[in-house]
């Protein structure tokens, strides 16, 4: 082969390498990994209105679980979907709707009544955020335990075991970002900045742009 | 340096390969072995 | 100096063929278990503070131990200890055969090891990050939980049991 | 016969290192044993307490002086020989390589210290958040930063030979020695940035935690070329020293022990996740991407194996060895030097199958830390170059000392020794591990321990006996040797096997430096760089220091 074109090759092959390295070192597009799918469901919510899964296609979505009889400040659950709420306005959203689901693990106490008692007590606005659980105990196990993976118990003394998680679902109902302990970084800031990643993939992945952003996700450019 | 011998030349390593085909069959044969083991033992996602 | 071409035997050529076709199988088999048969290494988890994970009451750990998820379906949280006693909280966990178990471990002092003998799980256990493997118990029994990684004075002696009913 | 006479001070200089090796590797043999007697249920550490205070600190010397000490200035001893006689040439600068030996012999010292009044029982990975006394730590980076200087030294004795010879190839030895000598001063990076910026500044008390995370990657990035730095020696010695010893053989194929080299080079860096198949902290892709790389670095091993044995056979052919296997009783079996390193490479191919199934991803969570793991590095370490390197010095020493080795005999039963108590040892520690056993437990104690284990935990100590046998006859034979007052008739002639093919015909690419020096460095920033970048830009300095043994 001639020696020109063999290191016209050479330096094609390079500057592919050095892009491809330089993508995976300084990420410039991040993304959250696609974990999972959510789990489809069928609830009742505090206006005694049916909640699905499918109601919430096309917006992002902040699951939690709780029960009303919590003893507060239990976990600051509450507080943090305030907080998330209070500041929507810092996450680059344009236009996509965020909604906020608190799921009850006590179907047996919270009523949809009780559950809308709780909704004026913390002053929660409930156009955006939905308290919801069913009757189906079984049904409810299932989809907590097996689609959110996320973990509670009756302890059988009015109380419940449970862990504090916040799942975020993404419009086509993957599950995008867990939040399950304790971290270092601020909870409200962590789902504040990863609720504008999400949203920036949404806007901005469309025609060639996509292929960047399904780099992200093979090369794992996951924002911290 | 090297003085190229005739019989060098004719040299043809068969005690070899035949020494190393006996350490691919035992390669193989522990390789496996802990891969059953392995897949015996199940998925772990 | 001139260019001079690399002679190779014909024999070693061939063996060196075999070798590259023989490291090609063997990955691939290590990719099907992999990737086919969902036989995978740890993933990064979650990173947690050491020094409060035992301790923060919104952390798992703070209150390990087993919790059913959805029915056969269990997370183990278990909390890998040098300090004060080498040992595992929980030390003993129980389930049903047939029961799918995932564990969460971490350290909140120094490195460890976790082995559950007869199954895949097999991991570090580092302070700072979770370490997690899914095992399905299909056979009733008892399987200890070993310690794997020198953790001080009492690392031979850090052992827990998972005790599979029927 | 006249060959290059290496002066008597450059000898003595490369003596020390020698004597340096054998003295840690006296001291660190008497814990072996007792390791493996305590699997056996005999625990001498009981009436060792007001010394040594318990099963792990007997480990960490054990582990120390044999695994890093012992191998270290052997190396560092055997590498400038072969740079000195390879190339013909006086050290460019003796003072320079007198300077780096000092430091490592003030390192090995320092960290020896805290090591005996267990201050420092922290096994020879020392993984944080273990805590040492801050002399370990100094004593590391001495021995480290002092294998740097000597290698320079070489360096610049290579770069006034290669200005004096612009078109000759580099001989195979010295070349050997000197792709050794880059790979370690690439890879000791790792370990030289671990104890820098985290181990020391945290030992003295000026950083509050560290990140035991990135202290593994930082270690495995010199942990696994780390096993290269042993193994590389010893194939300098199978390639272009054993076959003339063997028989008058030739070596089979210059050329391709060299590329085997340059791969070696290459690839033995840009693996370290594979020690890592387990850790929380590092994603499987990375893993999968090194256990392919790891795959890769296998080949050359499986060349090395190739023209070793063919270059083995040449030698017993020449001999009158007929058939296909006839000629491996015609190899000098009488000469202790050649019985200790055809049993070496005998284990070898056994450590190399444990090694291929440590390294295959998955299959790994068979064996991880398992007694599976020291049975598989007492093949390789402790045999494959253990055994070498004792072979080595049974023409080496005399060579040095002017003084006969004493009695032959005893050498070459030594070497079988040897071989037979590893088999036993090495066996039963594969198979331990199979069954589940742990590494690093005094197993006889262990409260998990099932009947079924017993026998092979016999074996264990009855292998580990054995071997203690041949360590103190090996120690014998060094210390009448180095003693006898019988010197050799002439000077010991330096096995070289020629090459069947003219080196001066091997390729020019395969003496050339640049091309391999930055596309290992490519490959080690394309395959480390995204994941130090990562987990160094996540950094968590949390982990307090832990003093638990």
């Amino acid at each position: 082969m001639n020696k020109t074109l063999l290191h016209v090759l050479y330096g094609i092959l390079a500057v592919v390498m050095i892009s491809v390295f330089a993508f995976k070192v300084f990420q410039p597009i991040q993304v959250l990994p696609r974990m999972q799918l959510a789990p489809a469901f069928s609830l009742i919510d505090q206006d005694n209105t049916p909640l699905t899964s499918e109601d919430l296609r096309g917006d992002f979505t902040l699951y939690t679980i709780t029960y009303t009889n919590c003893p507060p400040p239990c976990y600051n659950i509450n507080e943090t979907m305030q907080e998330v709420q209070s500041r929507l306005n810092e996450a680059p959203l344009d236009g996509i709707e965020v909604n906020f689901v608190t799921i009850s693990i006590d179907p047996d106490r919270d009523t949809p009544e009780a559950l809308n008692a709780y909704a004026r007590s913390i002053g929660a606005d409930i156009s955006k955020w939905r308290f919801a659980t069913t009757t189906n105990k079984s049904l409810l196990k299932t989809i907590i335990g097996s689609g959110f993976e996320t973990y509670y118990e009756d302890k059988g003394d009015g109380t419940f075991a449970f862990d504090p998680a916040f799942i975020l679902v993404d419009g086509w109902g993957i599950v995008r970002s867990e939040y399950r302990y304790a971290t270092e970084v601020s909870l409200p800031d962590r789902i504040l900045r990863h609720l504008g990643v999400l949203a920036e993939e949404v806007h901005n992945s469309t025609g060639s742009a996509k292929l960047a952003y399904e780099a992200a996700h093979l090369f794992l450019c996951y924002a911290p | 340096m090297a003085n190229k011998d005739k019989e060098d030349e004719e040299f043809r390593p068969t005690g070899t390969l035949a020494i190393l085909a006996i350490f691919v069959v035992t390669l193989i044969a522990i390789w496996a072995t802990i891969y059953m083991i392995l897949v015996g033992r199940g998925g772990t996602l | 100096m001139s260019a001079h071409k690399m002679h190779v035997d014909s024999y070693e050529r061939n063996w060196m063929i075999f070798s590259a076709v023989l490291l090609v199988v063997f990955a691939t088999a290590v990719s099907v278990a992999a990737f086919g048969m969902g036989i995978q290494v740890p993933a990064p988890e979650q990173r947690v503070d050491p020094r409060t994970v035992a301790t923060d009451p919104n952390s798992p750990w703070s209150n390990p131990g087993l919790r059913e998820i959805a029915p056969g379906k269990y997370d183990a949280y278990i909390l890998a200890r040098a300090v004060p006693l080498w040992e595992y909280l929980p030390k003993e966990l129980t389930v049903p055969a047939g029961s799918s178990v995932t564990f969460y471990v971490t350290s909140p002092d120094v490195q460890h090891g976790f082995k559950i003998q007869d199954t895949n799980a097999n991991f570090m256990v580092l302070p700072g990050q979770v370490s997690k493997l899914t095992v399905k118990f299909d056979k009733a029994g008892t399987y200890n939980f070993i310690c794997t990684e020198f953790c001080g004075a009492g690392h031979g002696i850090m052992y827990g049991a998972i005790t599979v009913t029927p | 016969m006249n060959q290059y006479q290496v002066s008597a001070a450059e000898k003595k200089f490369i003596g020390s290192h020698i004597l340096v090796a054998i003295l840690a590797l006296a001291v660190g043999s008497l814990f072996g044993p007792l390791q493996a007697f305590e699997h056996a249920g005999w625990d001498f550490y009981t009436y060792l307490k007001p010394w040594i205070k318990s099963y792990y600190q007997g480990l960490t010397v054990h582990g120390v002086l044999n695994a890093l000490v012992w191998t270290t200035f052997f190396i560092m001893g055997f590498l400038t020989f072969n740079v000195i006689f390879g190339l013909k040439r006086p050290l460019k600068n003796p003072t320079l390589n007198k300077v780096g030996f000092w430091m490592m012999v003030v390192g090995v010292l320092a960290a020896a210290i805290p090591i005996l009044a267990n201050q420092a029982t922290v096994l020879f990975t020392f993984y944080p958040p273990l805590k040492a006394n801050w002399a370990f730590y100094v004593g590391l980076t001495l021995v480290v930063v002092g294998s740097w200087v000597e290698g320079w030294g070489l360096f610049m004795t290579y770069a006034d030979w290669r200005k004096e010879n612009k078109s000759e190839r580099t001989p195979f030895v010295a070349f050997g020695s000197l792709v050794t000598i880059l790979l370690w001063q690439i890879c000791t990076l790792g370990v030289a940035v671990e104890i820098l910026t985290m181990l020391l500044p945290w030992s003295l008390g000026l950083i509050e935690g560290v990140d035991p995370q990135l202290a593994r990657t930082y270690f495995w990035f010199t942990g696994h070329p780390l096993v290269y730095f042993w193994l590389l020696p010893a194939y300098i010695s199978w390639y272009a020293m054993l076959p003339k010893q063997a028989g008058n053989g030739k070596m089979f194929s210059d050329s391709l022990a060299r590329l085997a080299f340059w791969i070696f080079l290459v690839l033995s860096t840009p693996l370290g996740f594979h020690h890592q198949y387990v850790d929380p902290g590092v994603p499987p892709a990375w893993k999968f991407i090194h256990s392919l790389l790891t795959f890769g670095v296998f080949f050359p091993s499986m060349m090395t194996a190739f023209t070793v044995i063919a270059s083995l056979e040449h030698a017993g052919r020449k001999q009158g060895g007929k058939g296909i296997f006839g000629w491996i009783g015609k190899l000098k079996w009488s000469d202790p030097s050649v019985t200790s390193q055809l049993l070496a490479g005998i284990l070898f191919f056994f450590g190399g199958i444990g090694g291929l199934a440590n390294a295959s991803y998955n299959v790994n969570l068979v064996l991880h830390n398992t007694a599976f793991i020291p049975g598989h590095f007492h093949l390789t370490v402790a045999t494959a170059v253990t055994l070498s390197f004792i072979g080595i010095s049974y023409w080496l020493v005399p060579y040095l000392t002017g003084r006969k080795l004493w009695q032959p005999a005893w050498a070459r039963i030594q070497a079988w020794v040897w071989f037979v108590g590893m088999i036993i040892f090495s066996n039963s520690m594969h198979v331990l591990g199979l069954l589940g056993a742990p590494r690093r437990v005094p197993l006889g104690l262990a409260p998990y321990v099932p009947a079924e284990w017993n026998s092979r935990l016999f074996q264990v100590g009855l292998g580990g006996a054995i071997l203690f046998v041949s360590g103190i006859m090996y120690l014998a034979v060094m210390y009448k040797t180095a003693t006898n007052k019988e010197r050799v008739e002439s000077e010991v002639i330096v096995p070289i096997a020629e090459a069947m093919q003219d080196p001066a015909k091997s390729p020019v690419w395969l003496d050339r430096w640049a091309p391999w020096i930055y596309g290992t460095l490519a490959l080690i920033v394309i395959v480390y760089g995204p994941q130090l970048v990562e987990q160094i830009a996540n950094i968590a300095l949390t982990s307090p220091g832990f003093r638990v043994w």
